[in-house]
């Protein structure tokens, strides 16, 4: 156990580390962006629902709240005060361990992401880390724990095999996913995101035809490794029931239901970040924006600051668009189909774009 | 004997699934912009086949169920108002899921119906565990048991949904029918 | 079964039943002859138990003998067999003798339209009120009409109303419309019962089974007449409208009432017993049992049953309670002041276990609470305990019951164990009880001795467990289980080994350890296997 | 940083004993997950930050999904759980103390200075640069190794079905 010393101890020591302004400044960063991507989170699957009921000729939840827009709040409310479940026959250890494994990750991977330029001359990232998209691939490489235990310790055939086949699905598309991203970090040098932003502030990314492949990789790589349709074989509900959360209900089940989503708006926040020039916007913004707001000195509080976080904040929802769209376009593939895709296709096509990006580069020297 | 189904040959383009993908997204965004059109100008939302319109809305509007739909089983009374089951315990043989739980009881000899000697003092049919099934009403010798067209039983508790006696003749109420077996007993 | 008893002395008569070759004593009736071949000739009014009268006509087959020349010799056909001289019109099967020769047909045409006709004949004034007949499921007027009766009736005229519900004694009741007038209850009552009150009165379509004037159908066999009767004319008052039988999960048994052992068959459903029925023994009860025995059940049933083990009246937990009880047990012993009261209730295994108690403290005493009463010259026995012979084989019925009582009035006896007896009965009042300073009690119904025990272990009833039982004349009988033990109580075998040392009851891991433990340390036992008592039981040879 | 330093590797020891102290093979990959975890923040505090996302991204994400991939299909049932095996322990324990009494060796003989933190780059540019000047040679035999051993498995696995 630790002394209450030792607690002070620690906290001076993370104190003088990085300073007090600095730890309250990333506290408050911490806690604004964990309650907006949790409220993205439950209205992304708002979303989900009521476009897929348009596609599919419905209008889907309209009856919570103006047009249904308190439907999350009536889902987490639902969700909480469900009864909770514990099997008989399942480790309970990790049974209780896996959804918290599954959520964790996701909501870590966004520490990193510049979801703006600076506001009140605070970069709007909460870790601005040197090998950023590392943290996101390691990070959200630890996701498939939460699927693998949960299906493991579930003690049942579906989940197993739901549990079984995420954990090949992920590890193969892991290897295409990070492969399409070298590109990237030759053409900027740098593993820094918010680098990797600054230098798209003439041209985005994808505009690069290298990069564009690239792009397109890495897309359909975390289309996989989001378990999204047309890759949701770990849940596959047709011939799995659920895959590795069938036996799994209230809260549990939720966290499981929150990780995918927050694993689909990181997704979606990392392509615009490397891809769509982050926070950026393509056009000039008028100059009056950049002067600070003067009721609100003694801080230098510049408009344009949420213009940029807006600009992230629509590129993304753009991309959670595409998601939703594919899951309601697209069928499900085979899983020979997924892991010859994975395997034959998308790794050699990463491959070889790390290849011609290096003589690319040889050449325009 | 099997039938052996030619996979078709694709093209190197058809191969590439961009053609296939930019179809399905045709054909979703087609559906999705027509009903958030017909939302938003407040018509009646669907999509309308030569047989009408496939979407309901549903709390307002309710499937109008067929005759021979079966829905949630009751205890019916004769004209004369007496209990038609005779507390056989035919349907609770019957039942695949083990809902019916029938105590049988000899009619008390002051009521008027004594000479029918046999019926049920405890009736109950676990609604958690009713398949709908019909096979209660079709076992029936009494014809005592018919199934509703009700199928939207909710229940705040798991006790609420045991129907006793007393509900399931509440729901069944009384039916004219000509069998008058017991009467002259 | 009677044929072959008879086979030694019987000469043997040939014939041939839907012209497959058979040999049978002569004497046997047609439906027995039928039956070896596995032939079912439908019947009422017959019963193998019981004189023949022939009045149901549901038996009607066809029948021939063998043509004879005037010089004695058979006509034979060109390929071979006799030739066969049918009798124009059909035969009862069960009046109807075997003779050398002889030819029958039990379904030919013929004889299918004569069931057909008899069925409709039997169904005219049937009152239909199968729904409420305890009856069904078990009723040869259902069975017959699947096979032989027809859709609807011809029968225009109103169906003559009789009697319903009339309480022929106090434990059978009459419903006249539904009887067939087979006779079977009239006949049991005159030749086994031996108490002839029932009888025929009133003519044709009208005639009603009656109790003579002044008499009631009330000896202490008249549930007999309940399981006889082919119909649903008389039912049990006790199971009248209880469950119906295809609901009833049937278990083999042994009835526990005295020491006849009368065979059994137990009717329950979900852990409920609704009633017990004769199972046929010929060496033991025939087909029959006394109502007393047959009514003997609602103990099983009773909610007061002990499911926990007690400490001194309070729940508590069998972790604490066998290791406890099996160290009270071992003190006293040692210091010599155990005493045992065994019970000719418990199954042979269980006395067994209980003598291997008993041979661990030399000093203890143990006996068995001996029970007797009336007993009359069919079934019942004086010796109300079903298994005092088994007690008597392992050397517990010692007769030191009262040596135990005064021992424990002069305080040599500190700690007592029962089982499964109630010492009030046996003249153990609570005063002399509370001189002890142990007692453990194991049984499976709270008692007077119960509510005085330091320890209540509870144990099963005979329905919930596998046993034996010896009966008053030597007859080793198993009886299984109908469903398991209630809550938390165990199976007595099981306690009765945890209270033995260590050492001791490690080799017993199953009932059939202990089965086979006890037949292999009792020389009147030897050879004895537990599929090989089977369900007729097996005789012993004892000196006792 | 001193306390973190000995929080980190306080916990990644006991993590480590209990890798081979526990009996279950499933929690025993979970504890040496854990250790992973704790190492890659000794690196943390060593300002090593490649090296730590690199641990957990190689090891933690991807070696250890692949070994409960395995664990899993091996269907290992509690009874089936080894008991303890003392020759194997004693093995296990000769094996332990040599290898520490073989670090302890090149420690002492070591030129690095043992106890003071190192002023060094522990940047992607440096290792890369490591890997493929210095390094080259054991490098190149390393994924030669990794790659024959590819070729073993692809040909153990085509086995049967010739």
């Amino acid at each position: 156990m630790m002394t209450e010393p030792m607690i002070a101890g620690l906290w001076t020591d993370t104190v003088s580390f990085f300073g007090v302004h600095a730890v309250a400044v990333v506290l408050l960063k911490i806690a604004v962006v964990l309650f907006a991507l949790l409220g993205l989170v439950s209205y992304t699957v708002l979303a989900e629902r009521r476009i897929s009921a348009f596609i599919q000729d419905r209008l889907g939840p309209n009856r919570v709240g103006w047009f249904g827009l308190l439907q999350p709040v009536a889902d987490s409310f639902k969700f909480l005060l469900k009864e909770n479940v514990m099997p008989a026959h399942v480790n309970r250890i990790y049974y209780v361990l896996a959804p918290c494994i599954a959520l964790a990750p996701a909501l870590l991977t966004f520490i990193v992401i510049p979801f703006g330029n600076t506001l009140a001359g605070e970069p709007m990232v909460i870790a601005n880390l040197n090998v950023g998209v590392l943290w996101m691939f390691s990070i959200a490489s630890l996701g498939v724990y939460g699927i693998v235990l949960g299906g493991w310790a579930s003690n049942s055939k579906y989940p197993f095999l739901g549990g079984i086949r995420s954990s090949a699905q992920m590890i193969s598309y892991e290897i295409s996913m990070g492969l399409s991203l070298i590109p990237v970090f030759m053409h900027v040098g740098s593993l820094n995101l918010t680098e990797i932003v600054n230098a798209q502030s003439h041209r985005w990314l994808f505009l690069h035809p290298n990069l564009f492949l690239a792009f397109l990789i890495f897309m359909i790589s975390s289309f996989a490794e989001t378990n999204r349709l047309p890759f949701d074989l770990p849940e596959s509900e047709q011939e799995l029931v659920g895959g590795y959360h069938t036996e799994y209900g209230s809260m549990k089940f939720a966290l499981f239901f929150l990780a995918e989503y927050a694993n689909m708006i990181t997704a979606s926040a990392l392509m615009v970040t490397l891809f769509f020039g982050g926070w950026q916007v393509p056009f000039a913004l008028p100059e009056s924006l950049s002067h600070p707001v003067t009721w609100l000195a003694p801080f230098v509080f510049q408009p344009v600051g949420f213009v940029y976080i807006l600009s992230f904040f629509l590129k993304m929802l753009l991309f959670l668009g595409v998601f939703i769209w594919i899951r309601w376009t697209l069928p499900r593939f085979r899983y020979d189909q997924l892991m010859n895709l994975g395997w034959k296709v998308f790794l050699p096509m990463a491959l070889a774009n790390v290849f011609v990006m290096g003589i690319w580069m040889a050449l325009s020297v | 004997m099997t039938i052996k189904i030619e996979r078709p040959v694709l093209k190197w383009h058809e191969n590439l699934y961009f053609p296939a993908i930019w179809g399905g997204i045709k054909v979703t965004s087609r559906h999705f912009w027509k009903t958030v059109g017909n939302w938003i100008s407040g018509k009646k939302y669907g999509m309308i086949t030569s047989t009408g319109r496939v979407t309901m809305e549903y709390p307002e509007e309710k499937w109008a169920v067929p005759n021979e739909y079966r829905g949630a089983p009751t205890l019916v009374k004769d004209p004369d108002g007496r209990i038609k089951c005779v507390a056989c315990q035919l349907c609770e043989f019957v039942c695949p899921p083990r809902a019916i739980t029938i105590t049988p009881e000899p009619i008390p000899g002051q009521l008027p119906n004594a000479t029918v000697e046999k019926w049920p003092k405890e009736f109950e049919i676990d609604m958690l565990r009713c398949i709908y099934c019909g096979l209660c009403e079709e076992v029936c010798p009494e014809e005592a048991i018919f199934l509703l067209k009700d199928y939207s039983f909710v229940g705040e508790s798991r006790e609420e949904l045991v129907h006793n006696k007393e509900r399931l003749l509440e729901l069944g109420g009384m039916r004219q029918d000509k069998i008058y077996k017991w009467k002259n007993k | 079964m009677i044929a072959d008893a008879k086979s030694t002395s019987t000469p043997m008569v040939n014939l041939t039943i839907n012209d497959r070759p058979l040999s049978v004593p002569q004497g046997t009736n047609l439906i027995e002859a039928a039956a070896k071949l596995g032939i079912h000739v439908p019947h009422y009014c017959y019963h193998p138990k019981l004189t023949v009268v022939g009045n149901c006509r549901m038996c009607l087959i066809e029948m021939g003998t063998p043509q004879i020349e005037p010089d004695k010799k058979s006509v034979l056909k060109p390929d071979g067999p006799p030739e066969i001289t049918w009798m124009p019109r059909p035969q009862i099967a069960c009046a109807t003798l075997v003779s050398e020769g002889m030819a029958v047909r039990t379904h030919s045409k013929m004889v299918e339209e004569c069931r057909k006709g008899v069925m409709e004949f039997l169904l005219i004034n049937h009152p239909l009120d199968c729904p409420i007949c305890d009856q069904a499921g078990e009723c040869r007027l259902q069975e017959y009409s699947v096979d032989y009766g027809t859709g609807g009736s011809r029968f225009v005229e109103r169906k003559v109303k009789r009697p319903k519900k009339v309480e022929l004694g106090p434990r059978v009741t009459l419903d006249d419309e539904r009887c067939i007038l087979c006779s079977r209850c009239v006949r049991f009552c005159q030749e086994v019962a031996k108490d002839d009150v029932l009888g025929f009165t009133d003519r044709g379509g009208h005639t009603t089974l009656g109790c003579y004037p002044g008499k009631k159908l009330e000896n202490n066999y008249s549930l007999n007449t309940v399981d006889i009767c082919p119909v649903g004319a008389l039912t049990s008052s006790d199971f009248r409208f209880q469950m119906r039988v295809w609901f009833l999960k049937e278990a083999r048994s042994v009835c526990t009432s005295c020491a006849t052992g009368c065979n059994i068959t137990v009717g329950s459903r979900e852990g409920v017993v609704y009633r017990y029925t004769p199972r046929q023994n010929d060496a033991v009860n025939s087909t029959w049992m006394c109502d007393a025995g047959r009514l003997n059940y609602a103990w099983i049933n009773d909610p007061r049953r002990l499911t926990r083990p007690l400490k001194n009246g309070q729940s508590a937990e069998w972790s604490d309670a066998l290791p406890d009880a099996r160290h009270l047990l071992r003190e006293a012993g040692m210091k010599g002041q155990l005493a045992i009261v065994a019970s000719g209730r418990a199954s042979t295994e269980e006395l067994f276990l209980v003598r291997q108690m008993a041979a661990l403290f030399p000093a203890a005493a143990v006996d068995i609470v001996g029970r007797t009463g009336g007993h009359d010259q069919i079934l019942v026995s004086a010796d109300k305990n079903p298994n005092t012979s088994g007690a008597k084989l392992l050397g517990l019925a010692t007769g030191k019951l009262a040596e135990i009582k005064k021992g424990i009035e002069s305080g040599r006896i500190k700690t007592l164990f029962v089982q499964g007896e109630n010492l009030e009965k046996a003249g153990f009042e609570a005063g002399l009880l509370a001189k002890l300073d142990a007692l453990v009690v194991l049984d499976i119904l709270p008692s007077p001795t119960t509510q005085m025990a330091t320890w209540v272990l509870p144990g099963a009833a005979h329905v919930e467990k596998n046993g034996t039982f010896i009966n008053g004349r030597g007859r080793l009988q198993r009886f299984l289980p109908s469903f398991s033990v209630k809550g938390h109580a165990h199976e007595d075998w099981y306690i009765l080994k945890e209270l033995l040392p260590e050492a001791e009851h490690t080799q017993y891991h199953s009932f059939h350890s202990v089965f086979e433990a006890m037949v292999r340390e009792t020389p009147a036992l030897a050879g004895v296997a537990w599929e090989g008592v089977g369900d007729q039981g097996t005789p012993l040879d004892l000196k006792l | 940083m001193n306390l973190l330093f000995y929080i980190f590797s306080g916990l990644m020891l006991l993590c480590a004993a209990l890798v081979v102290a526990n009996r279950h093979p499933v929690t025993s990959a979970m504890l040496l997950i854990l250790v992973f975890f704790f190492m890659a923040g000794l690196f943390v505090l060593l300002e090593a930050f490649f090296l730590a996302v690199i641990q957990v991204l190689v090891y933690a994400g991807a070696v250890m999904v692949l070994f409960l991939f395995v664990m899993m299909l091996l269907d290992i049932r509690s009874s089936q759980i080894r008991r303890q095996n003392a020759p194997a322990m004693l093995a296990g324990l000769s094996v332990g103390f040599a290898f520490w009494v073989e670090f302890w060796l090149i420690l002492r003989h070591s030129a690095l200075p043992v106890g003071a933190p190192m002023n060094f780059d522990a940047g992607i540019r440096p290792i890369g640069k490591l890997l493929f000047s210095e390094f080259v040679l054991p490098f190149e035999i390393t994924s030669l190794l990794l790659l024959a051993a590819l070729v073993g498995v692809v040909l153990l696995s085509q086995k049967e079905t010739r």
